[in-house]
């Protein structure tokens, strides 16, 4: 949510057209967190990598909460590491997105039931807007879960009710 | 040059300035910044087997118009701890700094901002500023990172400037200009007239010059490239090591400042070292307004020859970051003070003795 | 009147771009100088030891996985062992050659992210993705295998979840034929570049002597120059029948023991893996991959404490069982855990930079460290 | 090259009280049991004693055996009661290539065993490790703070079999 979100009541053509543009420069333009927590950082790596290239859609790593629009959650999210991602949420700046990536950080996965020092889902601390699957879920995955958060902000709007498109 | 014309234009001194000044600025940084992330971007890119930007306009033409967009409409975060006054100056000051330096910089022989005689130093004294603003804004950050990427950055820039200087002292003791665009034009349209071929001169002083020009260029090109912080030399804001160094905690447009002011830089050191060893805006081969008797044209093809030059060498400070590794700080602090200046000192002896002696 | 100085303390991590993950160093600078540096794990503490007491034996398997994640291939391989030598299970030789053959491409695909991120390090991006391309390669024979990317599940207690893909002798041989040539760019490239060597010859100085008594094992104690390889010094599974060589740090471009060292031992030992690769694709025999999988796998109360060589050094498993379906304690003696201890001791005196380059050159996993 | 049985001749020769057991029977290693607090004296002299040279420590473990009474809390929660924890060391030599494992049992209520830290520098961590995961205090141990989990963890040790996990941490629910 930027500055401007939700600031309208009523819709018109230049706001619908501000909409258009900001939405468009948003989702073109997801600086991932360079910040990885478990095996999923692998995949997201080999994701950044040659071979799947995630600067295809406009995303590189920046190493600063400060400058980084998206935060991929990519692994397991431990009790002691918990607060310290949802200090590094609350460290980016609006508009912020949040990928869980993988098992463990959208349920705690293979780590449910007997993980005393596991947190059973990131979305306890932080909120989450995709959820991909998988353990470690793929790269063409994790691409998906970027469309999905692409097509997400197409529709997000300076309005406050817009009707759905 | 292009003040006159537009005094002309409008009649008032004042607007006159401002749009001169306003110029380079939305003709040419801007554009230019953008262009140039790009083209990091994807020169990266292909150097790693990737594509680079594919999906933002056809192969992500419009990639960097996306980023600054977001970037300007990002939240601003401050936090408490940050000395606010410096923390909101420091990007300006980097930007005006390296802003500034295009008012000299001869584009062509009338797209030029400001004739002025000191025109070398002018450049050397302005881009010093940068130096001014990084240290603000890793102090005013009131974060480690920061203020170790700072330190590293000043102590830096200014070791670097050292080579640099004593570089230009002596193209000046061979040229007997300061200005940039005389010191253009005495090096005339052909190649072979440029600096690091030694200059419009003959006989044996061009055979000992040119090896000693080709060392100058090569030692003010490193060195310039210490002063803009491109790898081997990006130690202040070396990403492995402290995070993204002196603007880690600059957000949205603040951080879009560094951004830009960082590629203008580029370009400006670019145009520092074109203008001085090859030859500024003059084309290698002659022009086609000459061959064709169309005087209009030379202007044209001049700031395309320049721009042309810039990037290339821009196109060269990238690929060396994308090959090379990053020195240690001491190890930079070495090969400025134990390399660079003894050998910079060196070539202005030898050299202020050719000029005497021949 | 002296001036009046204070130590700076620096955090490095939990999130931090060269800290492979969630590790967090306390770093007491004077200046760059550091005076001292305190790690703090545990922020990838997964409880691996307790779910492997809730499990049944094949059931702790996926979770041994996900320890060493760089390297799965040889974690199943270590846990397999252990409970074949505990039961007393011979399995049969086409599983030993295969299990070598996916051990050794799973060397060299870890090697090639911690040279890749090494360079990273350092600051030449570039290798980085070079390496991760060549990984993909190796990663698409362990799909076409047994179906997954980088946690496979492949190897069993007593044989192994699939037989080889038919196209996978071929594919493999192609693949060695290419990633030579790429070796040598890579060496090109990084290895003697000068500014890398600037950078990591005499830094982190770990003398032999030191490296036995903090229990260092793998790459890091070779680079030191100790010929300790436990494929060698206390061979499992078949591979005294193969011909490689152990390579050690010699000091050639600084001391002994430096990060240098350490980095081209890895880069030998990929070379070594692909001769090991190269033998046993050539000897592999024919036969059943599960025929000595036991139906129920229940050992005999006892301990063990079984070992092998994964990419970063000696992966011990201490099982000890109770003689029912679950064990009654794992422990996991991670090669990691035990190489980080000494970067205290290596880091003394150097600068900040240093610290990311002695860091990555005792190529940590955190989710073997944490477990 | 030595025998776990000649090992266990010369350590009973030299410590004899400190030394108890060889246990041999059970699958698939022997190991020497020791006691608690001469376990540093023991480790020293098998480290620096010709003919031993054990220079290297693989594996140090704490095990819950387990082996204690099960009881019933008024939380209706099943705790041990009495009974042992154990620590099992591996050693082993890199030039004389032979290996030895070694076992001390503790009390559960106050487990305390001597620290070998300071013998091998390795220990310092597994020590922890162990302090960490079943509440074994190590004596002399120069730094004994928890490793793995938080600091301020105050619900026990996880890794003991009758561990109760919390069902808050700092505001987070912990179970599923």
């Amino acid at each position: 949510m930027g500055l401007l979100d939700k600031q309208f009541t009523d819709e018109n053509i230049i706001i619908t057209k501000v909409d258009d543009l900001l939405n468009w420069a948003r989702l073109s333009s997801l600086w991932q967190m360079g910040f990885g927590l478990a095996c999923c950082a692998i995949e997201m790596m080999a994701t950044s990598a040659s071979h799947y290239d995630f600067d295809r859609f406009g995303v590189i790593p920046r190493p600063s909460p400060r400058q980084s629009d998206v935060i991929i959650i990519s692994g397991t999210v431990t009790l002691k590491m918990a607060l310290r991602i949802k200090r590094l949420y609350e460290q980016m700046p609006d508009p912020k997105y949040v990928i869980s990536m993988g098992s463990c950080s959208n349920s705690g996965g293979p780590y449910w039931e007997h993980g005393y020092h596991v947190l059973k889902g990131v979305d306890r601390v932080i909120p989450v807007d995709v959820y991909v699957p998988g353990c470690p879920p793929r790269p063409e995955a994790l691409l998906e879960g970027l469309l999905k958060l692409q097509e997400k902000i197409r529709n997000e709007s300076l309005v406050i009710n817009k009707k759905s498109a | 040059m292009i003040y006159d014309w537009l005094f002309r234009l409008t009649g008032s001194e004042t607007a006159a300035a401002i749009i001169q000044s306003l110029l380079p600025l939305f003709l040419f940084i801007l554009p230019f910044a953008l262009f140039a992330v790009l083209l990091e971007r994807k020169v990266s890119a292909h150097m790693q087997d990737r594509l680079g930007p594919m999906r933002v306009g056809y192969h992500g033409i419009l990639q960097t118009v996306a980023d600054i967009i977001k970037l300007v409409q990002k939240e601003d975060i401050v936090a408490k701890d940050n000395d606010r006054l410096f923390f909101d100056l420091s990007p300006v000051i980097v930007f005006t700094g390296s802003y500034a330096a295009f008012a000299v910089i001869p584009f062509s022989g009338i797209f030029l901002g400001s004739n002025i005689d000191l025109g070398l130093i002018y450049i050397v004294a302005v881009t010093g500023l940068v130096v001014a603003g990084i240290l603000m804004g890793g102090w005013a950050s009131n974060n480690k990172y920061s203020l170790l990427g700072a330190m590293r950055a000043a102590a830096q820039i200014i070791s670097y400037e050292i080579p640099t200087l004593l570089i230009i002292l002596v193209v000046i003791m061979v040229s007997g200009t300061l200005n940039l665009y005389t010191l253009s034009e005495w090096q005339t349209s052909y190649f072979w007239n440029w600096l690091i071929l030694g200059g419009p001169v003959f006989g044996i002083e061009k055979l000992l010059f040119i090896p000693l020009m080709m060392m100058s260029a090569l030692i003010i090109f490193t060195s310039t490239l210490a002063e803009v912080n491109r790898t081997p030399f990006d130690i202040p804001e070396a990403e492995s090591e402290l995070v993204s160094g002196y603007h880690t905690e600059y957000s949205g447009m603040k951080f879009a400042m560094f951004f830009l002011a960082e590629y203008a830089n580029m370009f400006a050191v670019a145009a520092i070292v074109s203008a001085l060893f090859f030859g500024g805006f003059q084309s290698p081969f002659g022009y086609l307004g000459d061959l064709f008797n169309l005087p209009w044209l030379i202007p044209i093809e001049q700031f395309f020859w320049f721009t042309v030059k810039g990037i290339f060498f821009v196109f060269v400070q990238m690929w060396l970051r994308w090959t090379l590794p990053r020195f240690r700080v001491d190890q930079l602090m070495t090969f400025c003070w134990k390399y660079l200046i003894p050998f910079a000192f060196v070539i202005l002896i030898i050299v202020g003795l050719i000029t005497v002696l021949v | 009147m002296a001036l009046k100085t204070e130590e700076m303390v620096l955090n490095m991590g939990p999130q931090h771009p060269s800290t492979h993950g969630v590790l967090r160093l306390e770093l007491k600078l004077e200046g760059e100088i550091i005076n001292d540096v305190i790690p703090h794990i545990g922020y990838l503490h997964r409880c691996f030891e307790k779910h492997a007491e809730a499990m049944t034996y094949p059931q702790v398997i996926p979770y041994t996985d996900r320890l060493d994640y760089l390297a799965s291939m040889y974690n199943e391989f270590g846990y397999a062992l252990a409970i074949e030598r505990l039961m007393g299970i011979e399995v049969p030789e086409r599983v030993e050659y295969i299990r070598v053959i996916m051990g050794e491409f799973q060397r060299i695909a870890s090697h090639l992210v911690a040279l890749g991120t090494y360079g990273a390090d350092i600051g030449a991006f570039t290798p980085f993705l070079f390496c991760f391309r060549d990984r993909e390669r190796i990663l698409h024979l362990f799909e076409i295998t047994c179906g997954a990317r980088l946690l496979y599940n492949y190897i069993w207690i007593g044989g192994l979840s699939h037989d080889l893909h038919p196209d996978f002798i071929r594919k493999s041989k192609e693949f060695i034929k290419d990633f030579r040539p790429n070796l040598k760019e890579l060496n090109e490239l990084l290895t003697y570049n000068q500014i890398f060597i600037d950078r990591t010859a005499n830094v982190g100085i770990l003398p032999a002597e030191t490296a036995i008594n903090y229990g260092i094992s793998g790459p890091s104690l070779r680079g030191s120059g100790v010929k300790w390889d436990i494929r060698r010094n206390d061979p499992y599974s078949i591979y005294d029948k193969f011909d490689f060589e152990i390579p050690v740090g010699t000091g050639e471009k600084g001391t002994a023991g430096d990060c240098w060292d350490r980095y081209y031992v890895r880069i030998r030992e990929m070379e070594e893996s692909l001769k090991i690769i190269e033998q046993a694709i050539e000897q592999i025999p024919q036969g059943d991959v599960s025929s000595a999988i036991p139906r129920r796998v229940k050992p005999p109360a006892g301990q063990i404490y079984s070992r092998v060589e994964t990419p970063r050094g000696e992966l011990g498993y201490f099982i000890i069982s109770d003689g029912s379906v679950n064990p009654q304690r794992v422990k996991v003696r991670a090669p990691s855990f035990v190489n980080l201890e000494v970067i205290g001791e290596l880091c003394k005196g150097h600068m900040v930079a240093d610290v990311i380059a002695i860091l990555g050159s005792i190529d940590i996993v955190l989710g073997e460290i944490d477990r | 090259m030595k025998t776990a049985e000649e090992i266990f001749e010369s350590l009973k020769t030299k410590f004899s009280e400190a030394v108890i057991t060889l246990i041999t029977d059970k699958p698939v290693e022997a190991f020497i049991e020791a006691a608690p607090m001469e376990i540093d004296k023991v480790c020293l002299y098998l480290r620096d004693e010709e003919g031993f040279e054990f220079n290297s420590l693989m594996n140090l473990s704490g095990v819950d055996d387990a082996n204690g009474e099960k009881v019933k809390d008024e939380n209706d929660n099943e705790i041990i009661k009495g009974g042992t924890l154990s620590v099992y060391y591996h050693l082993e030599s890199t030039n004389l290539k032979h290996k030895i494992t070694l076992k001390v049992s503790t009390d559960r209520e106050n487990p305390e065993v001597a620290s070998v830290e300071e013998i091998w520098r390795t220990a310092d961590w597994h020590e922890r490790e162990a302090y960490d995961m079943f509440g074994i205090k190590f004596l002399n141990h120069h730094n004994l703070i928890r490793i793995l989990m938080p600091y301020d963890w105050d619900a026990g040790h996880p890794l003991r079999k009758d561990y109760q996990n919390p069902e808050f941490y700092k505001g987070m629910k912990v179970p599923y």
